[in-house]
Order: structure tokens, then C-alpha cells, then sequence
């Protein structure tokens, strides 16, 4: 069954195939020690299964065997840390600059997207807001100001691997960059009431030639 | 139980320590410094004020070792606590 | 059977007897509670500035610390009280146990006063009904909105950090009044004050968080 | 000298050692005896279980049928599952009660409640507890708790639904979520409940401390003792956090402070960090205890010693500390500073070691054993298996990008899943097999056994298995109904399978019940060691009287010794005299060790 893979859904986002590489890095180092334990489980299980007139070995363990496994362990836990902080921090904290930014503000149960309007400035006249509606272009770094009026929501783009509380009385920065033009969803992965299941909206990727026409036809639509 | 070391504890000694510490914290605190040096030495006049009542009036410097280890050991908790949510804001 | 609990308890050469041991690590319990709290508020106010005020602006200094005053004495009242059951000196237990009580209902009558003082000014938890315009000043008419002194955050921490200590040294005074009781029926003596001294443990140590919290909420 | 020590010896004196008739109401409700306290809680905590459990059903329900009526639950009230069709306020409290009911109704007091009452006297040698009244205190308290836990399906708003941990400003107040008294109710419950642990925990931590037998060392003590010990320590530091921030909670919800409600100046993040902060040391409170009785159970049904006794002591205590720096683990996403994350990420990664030590350290004490799979080893064969399932999901999980994708996924709830019953309740299930006949004198029936493991075990994966699946194909926690996401919509054969298996999962349990109560009546008699075990309980007759030993037990070894080549048994009690040739000195052998007298 499609269900059933532990491959991962296509990512449509930059920092998209850094996270999936490292979900596959994991993915192989835990179904390698997976299959080893648990087989070795079964093997001892068999192999030292009860027999009538056996006994049991009298041992209290290993010391180079303990140590072995135990530095083993941490050499690929802390080394598997230490090689994810770059992503990390490429996500949460890097936001590349001259991206477009827009003000997404969560509230019981919608999302509300504020454009910057033709001047490209958030906070000027021509700013204008739509409901479960982000438009963005493509292959340009999208800055989004995360708010929320009531509870926490979180913001959740699955297809491009972004995932953000929006906590009230905060503004959290978020960014991505999408690789392909399409529609994906916006779903909200904090509950945040008895709506929280049907709190959806739409991401929007546009050609970025087709941006501006889009942007005028939607501005046009505010205006009415 | 209770060793004689105590007996002689000087209670009100510590008592008239306590006090003129009290004062000496009320009058530091009104005094123009700069907020690190106020909170500093309040502080330190606190935690030296808290530390005379569980050494004397709790009787832990009489105590074995292992219940002095006891009682210190959530300590260190609590600064992390602290330390670690300060660094949100 | 019976024989043999009673050659355990204490185990040989055990110096803390149970009772005690239970009661420190009662306390330790009790660290974690407090440190709830005061993080909480230290947090907050790290965080929220504007919601506090300067010391001695709002909050009443000089009777804050005469009351400080008061429990400390109470601390060496109590601790007294144990130095006499640990000479056997019955009077003196019973004298000096009746004095910390006292101070310790004083302690919480005036915490009492100072509460409804405060609330009267506009300074309560109620985060929607906050409105302190600081000691000295007057409400007045139309104006109390732009004289409010710190935020809701003040009122909701101040009252609950010196809450939860004037209930503990509310339930402290409870127990003290059950052994003085004890105390008047002659149950403790030398060979026998774990009662006397676990409460003097858990009063010092009331004591020791409230010398904490003067410092941290009423004067930094 | 202390009113303990009169508490016990009055106690011993009411009891004596010989039988009499004793008022029902002073042998089996205000009790102070440990063991009966231990059986109080094992009651009342498999009550929850099945409360939780039949909770879990119906949210199955929900997610594999949306919208459709629970078969033959008419009945339900309006506000609740109208003509049986769950409402999506009310799944909400199914999943808040279920998660809240589990962990701290079900689990957590089975295993510190349960096992710790029934173990830490016997298994050290001695009598009762420091503090009986105060035990028998711990678990009246835990009842009212409980009850006004349930209670709070019943109120206007129902019950609390903003998840089990509570996330504030959904939690702070009403007007979000609807549900005021629930909620209220709720965080009034786990205050009480809070104080029913800490009067256990300072029972158990003075008791090990103080009350062990002479001979019985630190490093003599059996794993399941030491594992309550620290499991102990933990409660008691971090339920007052827990406790602090429910009743700064509970004002913002009443009285209307401001603490973390963010209109008024609060922080919603500093819940999430002092939830978290208690939080996460609670997992590990949920777990230490089922690792020391998978330890006792797999030396025992292996006949062999535990492999690398001293590193599985410290191991406990590593396991202990690291989980106290590692709470924003669950923060990744909530907005907190990124350099925190990736401390947090290093620190969370770090338990791993531990970890490690733990599961080849079981896998050792297996390897050239003499292996009896009977119900207590199957069960604790599997909490080694799936708790290695469990924890290898937790790196992922660990590893702050990934879990910007799997945050607030099934990939969580598999995981929960996989720790807590793959783990916890599967080691509570060996537990409870392996010491029910030192409860009741009377063994479980094995067969029933071996069939309700069985079918357990497949049921159980097949249940929570494929949720890693569903949680990678991005399906979010806390849905009501996942069809509403189109992208959903193809896991939806998935979700329906789940439940159904999940039905199945639900009604072997049922087995389980009545094997459990046809054994309190009908099962084989037990005498006092029927697994030839070397602990102390198993010295005494089964069930121990009061008071438990008969004289003072002195213990000459370590609790492992079991195919000694000296021994002519395969196990070699610890209070068994040593034959004068082999032997240590007398000294050695008889004068409490001096770790043995506590600070
Ligand atoms: C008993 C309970 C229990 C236990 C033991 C654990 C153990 C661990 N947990 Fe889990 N956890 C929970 C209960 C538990 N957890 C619950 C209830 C939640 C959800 C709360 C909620 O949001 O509702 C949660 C959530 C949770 C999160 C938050 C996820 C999110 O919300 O996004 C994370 C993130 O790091 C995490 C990590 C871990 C790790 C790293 C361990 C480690 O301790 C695991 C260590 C074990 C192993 C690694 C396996 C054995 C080791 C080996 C075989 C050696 C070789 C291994 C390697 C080389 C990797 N857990
Ligand atoms: C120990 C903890 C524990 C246990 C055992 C379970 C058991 C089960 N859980 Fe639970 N679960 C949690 C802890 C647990 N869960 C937590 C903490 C959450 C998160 C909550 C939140 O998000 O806030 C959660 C969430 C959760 C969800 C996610 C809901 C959502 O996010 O929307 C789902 C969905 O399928 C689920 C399903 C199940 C199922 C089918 C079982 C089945 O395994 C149930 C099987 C039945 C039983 C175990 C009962 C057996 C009874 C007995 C054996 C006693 C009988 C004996 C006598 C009476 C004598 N659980
Ligand atoms: Cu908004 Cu969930
Ligand atoms: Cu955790």
C-alpha cells in the first residue's frame, strides 16, 4: 500500500530536500540499529530458548563491550546533532534577503493573508488582505510575519516542510522559497478549538512572470 | 540525634545578623545605583540571609554531609529553570 | 515480628531518623513550588518591564519589612522552642512555641491589612480590573486611567508568591497550634522531638523563602 | 524515638503476627498496610485504564468513520454525540481525557502507585513503609482526583478540550473552547493529584533511604527499587512545577489573571515551558519504573545475572538528569529561540546513550540464558522490542528540521504510543503477571495469558505502526476529521483499518480483565516463590502478612545471582547464608554496609 512508505511525500520547497536528506540519514541509521537489535532479539530468543537441563552462564557483563556500544551511540547521536544545526538554523533563522513578505494572521479558524500591495511595503495604503489565501511567486524567498488574534495556530505547509506556532502577541518570522508553481495547502497543526480541523486555506505558487497579473487582479478584487 | 554541637548555637546572634541585615537591604535598595549593582547586592545580602537561617535555624551545618547534598541538590534545577526561559525574551 | 521493627528503626547508626528525612525531602518539594513561582514571576518581569514598578512606588517597603522583621523573629522563637525541648525544658517549650505563633498570626494579619490596602488602591490580580496609581497618589476623578502605575502581570505575580507564603504560614500556625497542644499534654522531651523540630524545619524554611521573596518582590 | 517508628511499631502491635478478625472497613479502605495500598491502586488504575481505553475506541470511531453514528450509542447526550455522531468539541475531550486519563490515571499510578507500594518494603526488607498513614493518605487523595476528573464529562460545557497538555491562552479561558467548568475541573483534579504523588514520593524516597535491610547495600538493590527510587526523586522535583503552573492556570481561568494570557501582557510560551518542564521528567516517570521490572523479569525468566548491573544503575540516574534539559524538545516549532532548539536538539539526542546502555544491557543479560517464555518474559520481551521502536522514533523527533515537518503528526502519537504502551503498559503487563501471585497468592492463568499477549502484541502494531506512515504523509494530531484535507482523504482506508484493529486491540483487553478476576478466585495457589527468584518478596509467603518478614531479613548478595556455579539451584536467594567455605567474612557478610545508614 502508497500509505504505507516511509519515503517521504515530494517536497516543494528550498530548504525542503535539506530536511528530507536528513530524515533519510536517520532513517537509515535507526533501520540499521532497527534490524540489528530486534533481530539480534530474535536470534538470542531462539538460539538460547529453554532446554530442559541447561544452564544458564553465570556472567555479570563486559566492560570493553559496554564501552564499545556506549561510545558508539554517542559518537552517532551528537555527531548526527552537530551536522543537523545548519539546517537548522538555515530555516529558523537565516532569512535570505529581498524576499517578498506579506502578514499572515491566524484567528478561530482562518488565515488572513495581508499583501503588501503593487509598492511592495507592508504598512502603506495600498496593503490588502484576503482570507485562506497566500499567493506568492515562485523561486523568490517569501518572508511571512506569523500572528495570532486568539490562541496558538500553527502553520503548517506540508508539501514545502514548513511548520510555525503563531502565538498572539507575537510577530514570528517564517520563510520558504517555493521550487514549483502549483497549489498547496495551508493546514493548521495546533489545536486551537473546536474548529481546528476544518482551519485550512491555500498557498497559491504562481510563475513569478505571472505574479504581477496576479496581483493586480486581486488587487482589483479588493477594491470592490 | 541531636548533637551537642548545636546546643551552643549562637541563635540570637544570628538573629540580630538577620535583622541588621533586613535594615541594611531596605536602605541599599533606595540608594541611586545602577540596576545591576542594586539587584546584585540585594542578592547577595538575600541569599546570604537565606543561607545563615538553613545553616543555623535549620541546623544543616550540623548535619551529615549526604543530607547537605540532599537539600542543595534541586538547586541547581531551579537555576536552569530560570536561565534557560530568560534566553526567549 | 515486633521485635524486629523495633530494633530497625532507626537502622543502627542511622543519624536521620525518618521523620526528619521525610520532611527535608518534603521541603526539597517545596523548592520546586516556589521556584515555579518566582521563575515565573523573574520571567515575566524580565520580559515585561513596563509592568513593574520601582520598589517603595506601589508596595508598601517600611511595613513589608517591620513584618519581615516579625518572621524572622518568629524564627528564633521556634528555634528556641526547640533548644528548650532539647533540654527538657517543658515551660520553656510551651512559652516559646505560644510566642511564635503569635508572630506568625501577626505575620499574616498584617499581610492581611497590606492586601486589602493594596486592593482598595487598584492594585489586585484581576488582570481587566488592574489600576494602581501608586502609593501616595490619589485617584483622581477621570484621570486614574493615565496614572496607573505597571501592568496586570504585577498584581497577578505579587499576589501569588505572597499568597502561597501566607498560606503556608497560615498552615504553618495550624500545625504549630496542634503541637503546642501536643507540647501542653507533654508528649515531647528530649528523647522525643521530632515533632518539635520537623516543625521548626518546615517553619524555617517558610521563613527562608519569605527573606527570598521580600528581596526579590518588594525591593528589586 | 519518631512517631513513625511508633506509627509502626503500634501498627505491628495491633496486627501481631497471627490472623484475627480485623473491621472490613480498617482491612481494606483506610488501610495502612503497603500491600493492600498497592492493590488499592491497582484497581483503581485498571478502572481508568478501561475508561481510557473505551475513550480511545470512540475517537477511533470518529477518525475511521467521520460523521457517522457510534453503533448503538443513541443514548448520548445532545451536547456530547447527537444521535451517536461524535461533535468535534467532544473529540476534543476524548482526546484531552483519553491522554490525560492514561497517563496520569492509568499509568502513572499503576507504576508508582502500584508497584511502588508493592515493592520498595518488600524488596528492601522491610516492614511497611516510613510513613503508612501517610500512603494510605496518598491514595484517598488519588481517588477524589479522579473522580472529579470524570466528573467533568458531566458539566455544562463538558469536559476539558484543550489537549492534555493545555496549551494556553485555548486553556486560559473559556471563551475559546466553551468549556469552563471542564476545564476548571480539570486542573482542580491533577492540583489533588499532584499531592497523592508528592505523599508518595517522600514516602518512597525515606523509605529506601532508611529502611533497607542490613547487607542490603545501594548496589545490592534490586533494579525495579532503584528504578522507583529515581523515579521518585523526579516526582517529587518535578510535580510542584506541574502544580505551580496548573493553579496560575486556574486563576487566569477564574479570577482572570493574566499569566499567560497574551492580551493582558501574559506568555502563553512560559506554560508551554513550565508544562514542559514538568513534562518531560514525567515521560521519564512513565518509563523508569517498566525498565526496572523488565530488568527483574528478564534476569529472572533468563536465569541469569543482569548484564552490567552497575552501568544499569547509572543508567537510571543518567536517564534522570538528562531529562530535566531537555523539555523544549517539544518547543521546537513554538516559536522559541532557534539556539535554544539546537541545545535542546543536543541534549535530547544525548539520552540516546543511556538508551543504548538500557537496551544492549538486556540484550546481554539474554544472550546465553536459559530462556523461559512464559507470560511475564513475553511481556517484557516486548517492551525491549518496542521501546527500541519507540525511542529510535524519538531521533527523529529529536532532530529539530525533521521535526519541522513531523511536529504535531501521527509521527508523534505513534511515537507516544510506542513509549507509553508498548512500553510502559507491556512492562506493566509482565509486572502484573509476574507479581500477582506475591498479591493474591494465586497464579494468572497462563494460557488465557499466552492468547491475550498474543493477540495484543499483533493488534497493537498493526494498531499503531502505520501511524509513523500516516504522521509522514503529514496527517496532523488532534484532527477531528481528516477528510477535510483533500490530501488526507487517500490515508482515509488507512484511518478505517486503524480503527477497526483498534476495536480489536480494545476487546482482547477484555481477556485480559477476565483472566485477571477468574485468577483472583480460581487461580493456581502460588507458593512463596513460584519463579525461584532471588529478591526478598519472593522470602516471605504469598501474600506476606503483615508486616512482612518474620524477623529481620539479612542479605548476603546482590539480587542477580541466579546460575551461581556455586549454588546448586539456579538462583541463589539474597538472604540465603553463604556456605561457611565460599562465604565472605562475617564482617563482610553481616554488618550493614556503610552506604547501607542513609545522610
Ligand atoms: C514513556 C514515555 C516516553 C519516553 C521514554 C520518550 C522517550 C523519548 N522521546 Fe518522547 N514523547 C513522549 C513520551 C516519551 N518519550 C510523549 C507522551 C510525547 C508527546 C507529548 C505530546 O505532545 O502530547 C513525546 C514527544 C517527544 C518529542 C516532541 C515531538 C513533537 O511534539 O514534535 C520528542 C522530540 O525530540 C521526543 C523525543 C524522545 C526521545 C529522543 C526519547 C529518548 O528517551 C528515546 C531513547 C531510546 C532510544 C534511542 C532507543 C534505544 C537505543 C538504542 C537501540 C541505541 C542505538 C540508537 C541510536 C544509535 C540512535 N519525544
Ligand atoms: C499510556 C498511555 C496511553 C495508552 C495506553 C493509549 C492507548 C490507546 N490510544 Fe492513546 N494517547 C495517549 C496515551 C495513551 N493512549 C496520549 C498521551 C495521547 C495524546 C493526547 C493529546 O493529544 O492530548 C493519545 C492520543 C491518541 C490518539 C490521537 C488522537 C488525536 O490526536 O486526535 C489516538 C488515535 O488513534 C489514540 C488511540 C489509542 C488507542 C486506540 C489506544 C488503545 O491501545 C487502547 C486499548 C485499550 C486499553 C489499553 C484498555 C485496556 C483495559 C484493561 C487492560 C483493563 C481491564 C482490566 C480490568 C478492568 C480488571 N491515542
Ligand atoms: Cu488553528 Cu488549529
Ligand atoms: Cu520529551
Amino acid at each position: 500500500m502508497d500509505v504505507l512508505s516511509w519515503l517521504l511525500p515530494e517536497s516543494f520547497s528550498t530548504f525542503g530536500r535539506d530536511i528530507d536528506r536528513l530524515y533519510y540519514v536517520i532513517l537509515w541509521i535507526t533501520g540499521v540499529v532497527f534490524v540489528l537489535t530486534e533481530g539480534l532479539l530474535v536470534w538470542i530468543l531462539v538460539r538460547y530458548r529453554h532446554r530442559e537441563g541447561r544452564r544458564a552462564a553465570h556472567i555479570h557483563g563486559h566492560r570493553t563491550l559496554e564501552m564499545v556500544w556506549t561510545t558508539v551511540t554517542g559518537v552517532i547521536v551528537l555527531g548526527l546533532a552537530v551536522a543537523s544545526t545548519g539546517v537548522w538554523h538555515h530555516v529558523k533563522r537565516d532569512v535570505p534577503a529581498g524576499a517578498m513578505e506579506v502578514i499572515v494572521t491566524a484567528k478561530q479558524y482562518e488565515w488572513n493573508v495581508t499583501y503588501p500591495g503593487p509598492d511592495g511595503l507592508l504598512g502603506t495604503d495600498d496593503d490588502f488582505t484576503r482570507r485562506n489565501a497566500l499567493d506568492v511567486p515562485d523561486a523568490r524567498p517569501v518572508l511571512v510575519h506569523l500572528r495570532s488574534e486568539d490562541v496558538i495556530h500553527s502553520f503548517f505547509l506540508p508539501e514545502l516542510r514548513v511548520k510555525q506556532d503563531a502565538l498572539p502577541g507575537k510577530s514570528i518570522r517564517v520563510w520558504f522559497e517555493a521550487t514549483r508553481p502549483g497549489t498547496y495547502v495551508i493546514g493548521c497543526a495546533e489545536l486551537c478549538g473546536l474548529g481546528h480541523y476544518r482551519m485550512q486555506g491555500q498557498l497559491t505558487v504562481h510563475a513569478a512572470a505571472d505574479y504581477q497579473d496576479w496581483m493586480q487582479a486581486a488587487l482589483a478584487e479588493a477594491d470592490q | 540525634m541531636s548533637e551537642d554541637a548545636h546546643k551552643e548555637s549562637p541563635y540570637f546572634l544570628i538573629w540580630g545578623v538577620l535583622f541588621a541585615l533586613t535594615v541594611a537591604e531596605v536602605f541599599y535598595a533606595f540608594m541611586e545605583l545602577p540596576q545591576f549593582w542594586l539587584a546584585f547586592g540585594l542578592i547577595v545580602m538575600a541569599v546570604w540571609k537565606a543561607l545563615l537561617v538553613a545553616l543555623y535555624y535549620m541546623h544543616l551545618r550540623f548535619e551529615p554531609r549526604r543530607l547537605w547534598v540532599l537539600a542543595a541538590s534541586p538547586l541547581p534545577l531551579a537555576v536552569i529553570l530560570v536561565v534557560v526561559v530568560i534566553q526567549e525574551f | 515480628m515486633s521485635t524486629a521493627a523495633a530494633g530497625r528503626l532507626p537502622m543502627p547508626g542511622m543519624k536521620v531518623y525518618n521523620l526528619k528525612l521525610g520532611m527535608w525531602i518534603f521541603l526539597l518539594s517545596e523548592v520546586m513550588f516556589f521556584t515555579g513561582l518566582i521563575g515565573s514571576y523573574i520571567i515575566l518581569r524580565f520580559a515585561h518591564p513596563e509592568h513593574f514598578a520601582a520598589p517603595g512606588v506601589v508596595l508598601n517597603v517600611p511595613l513589608t519589612a517591620f513584618n519581615t522583621f516579625v518572621l524572622i523573629c518568629s524564627s528564633v522563637t521556634m528555634v528556641k522552642a526547640f533548644a528548650a525541648v532539647e533540654q527538657g525544658d517543658q515551660k520553656g517549650l510551651q512559652r516559646w512555641l505560644l510566642a511564635t505563633i503569635a508572630l506568625g498570626t501577626f505575620f499574616v494579619g498584617v499581610q492581611a491589612v497590606e492586601y486589602s490596602v493594596l486592593s482598595s488602591e487598584g492594585f489586585v490580580p484581576m488582570a481587566e480590573l488592574y489600576h494602581a496609581v501608586g502609593r501616595g497618589a490619589v485617584h483622581a476623578e477621570g484621570a486614574a486611567e493615565a496614572a496607573v502605575v505597571g501592568g496586570p502581570l504585577y498584581g497577578a505575580t505579587f499576589y501569588a508568591m505572597t499568597g502561597f507564603h501566607g498560606a503556608h504560614v497560615s498552615i504553618g500556625v495550624l500545625c504549630l497550634l496542634y503541637v503546642y497542644w501536643r507540647a501542653r499534654k507533654g508528649k515531647y522531651s528530649a528523647a522525643s522531638l521530632g515533632g518539635v523540630e520537623i516543625m521548626g524545619l518546615y517553619w524555617h524554611f517558610v521563613d527562608l523563602v519569605w527573606i527570598l521573596l521580600f528581596t526579590i518582590v518588594y525591593l528589586i | 524515638m519518631s512517631t513513625s517508628e511508633a506509627a509502626v511499631q503500634a501498627h505491628l502491635h495491633e496486627h501481631g503476627g497471627h490472623d484475627h478478625e480485623e473491621p472490613f472497613l480498617r482491612k481494606y479502605i483506610f488501610c495502612t498496610d503497603h500491600k493492600m495500598i498497592a492493590r488499592q491502586f491497582l484497581f483503581m488504575s485498571l478502572f481508568f485504564l478501561l475508561v481510557g481505553g473505551l475513550l480511545a475506541a470512540m475517537m477511533r470511531w470518529q477518525l475511521g468513520f467521520p460523521s457517522q453514528p457510534m453503533p448503538g450509542a443513541g443514548g448520548f447526550p445532545d451536547t456530547m454525540a447527537p444521535g451517536g455522531i461524535v461533535l468535534p468539541e467532544f473529540y476534543n475531550s476524548l482526546v484531552t481525557m483519553h491522554g490525560t486519563i492514561m497517563i496520569f490515571f492509568a499509568i502513572m499510578p499503576l507504576l508508582v502507585g502500584l508497584f511502588g507500594n508493592l515493592l520498595i518494603p518488600l524488596q528492601i526488607g522491610a516492614p511497611d513503609m516510613a510513613f503508612p498513614r501517610l500512603n494510605m493518605a496518598s491514595f484517598w487523595i488519588a481517588v477524589p482526583a479522579g473522580l472529579l476528573m470524570l466528573s467533568s464529562f458531566f458539566v455544562e460545557g463538558g469536559a476539558a478540550g484543550a489537549g492534555w497538555t493545555s496549551y494556553a491562552p485555548l486553556s486560559a479561558s473559556g471563551e475559546w473552547t466553551g468549556v469552563y467548568l471542564g476545564q476548571q475541573l480539570w486542573l482542580v483534579s491533577l492540583i489533588v493529584l499532584g499531592f497523592s504523588s508528592l505523599a508518595g514520593a517522600v514516602n518512597y524516597i525515606t523509605t529506601i533511604i532508611s529502611m533497607r535491610a542490613p547487607g542490603m547495600t545501594w548496589f545490592r538493590l534490586p533494579l525495579s527499587t532503584w528504578a522507583l527510587f529515581i523515579t521518585a526523586i523526579l516526582v517529587l522535583l518535578a510535580i510542584p512545577i506541574l502544580t505551580g503552573a496548573l493553579i496560575m492556570l486556574l486563576f487566569d481561568q477564574t479570577i482572570g489573571t493574566g499569566f499567560f494570557r497574551p492580551e493582558v501582557g501574559g506568555e502563553p510560551i512560559l506554560w508551554q515551558h513550565l508544562f514542559w518542564f514538568f513534562g518531560h521528567p514525567e515521560v521519564y516517570i512513565l518509563i523508569l519504573p517498566a525498565m526496572g521490572i523488565t530488568s527483574d523479569v528478564l534476569a529472572n525468566r533468563a536465569r541469569k545475572p543482569i548484564f552490567g548491573y552497575h552501568a544499569m544503575v547509572l543508567a537510571i540516574i543518567a536517564i534522570a538528569f538528562l531529562g530535566w534539559i531537555v523539555w523544549g524538545h517539544h518547543m521546537f516549532q513554538s516559536g522559541m529561540n532557534p539556539l535554544l532548539g539546537t541545545s535542546f536538539m543536543i541534549s535530547t539526542m544525548a539520552i540516546a546513550v543511556p538508551s543504548a546502555i538500557k537496551t544492549f544491557n538486556w540484550l546481554g543479560t539474554l544472550w546465553h540464558g536459559d530462556i523461559h517464555l512464559d507470560v511475564p518474559m513475553l511481556h517484557a520481551l516486548s517492551f525491549v522490542s518496542m521501546f527500541i521502536i519507540g525511542g529510535l522514533s524519538g531521533i527523529f523527533m529529536a532532530n529539530t528540521p525533521v521535526d519541522m515537518y513531523i511536529h504535531d503528526t501521527y509521527f508523534i502519537v505513534a511515537h507516544i504510543h510506542y513509549v507509553l504502551f508498548g512500553g510502559s503498559l507491556f512492562a506493566i503487563f509482565a509486572g502484573i503477571t509476574f507479581w500477582f501471585p506475591k498479591m493474591f497468592g494465586r497464579m494468572m492463568h497462563e494460557g488465557v495469558g499466552k492468547v491475550h499477549f498474543v493477540l495484543t502484541f499483533i493488534l497493537y502494531n498493526i494498531v499503531f505502526f502505520p501511524m509513523h506512515n500516516l504522521g509522514l504523509r503529514g496527517m496532523m494530531r488532534r484532527l477531528y476529521d481528516p477528510t477535510q484535507y483533500e490530501y488526507l482523504q487517500p490515508l482515509q482506508p488507512m484511518n478505517e483499518f486503524i480503527s477497526i484493529a483498534a476495536f480489536g486491540l480494545v476487546t482482547v483487553q477484555f481477556l485480559f480483565a477476565g483472566n485477571f478476576v477468574w485468577s483472583l478466585f480460581r487461580g493456581r495457589t502460588a507458593g512463596p516463590n513460584p519463579w525461584k527468584s532471588n529478591t526478598l518478596e519472593w522470602s516471605v509467603p504469598s501474600p506476606p502478612p503483615h508486616g512482612n518478614f518474620d524477623g529481620m531479613p539479612v542479605v548476603y548478595r546482590g539480587p542477580y545471582e541466579y546460575s551461581h556455579p556455586d549454588a546448586a539451584e539456579d538462583y541463589w536467594p539474597q538472604n540465603q547464608p553463604p556456605p561457611p567455605e565460599v562465604g565472605p567474612g562475617p564482617e563482610v557478610a553481616l554488618s550493614p554496609a556503610p552506604e547501607g545508614v542513609g545522610p
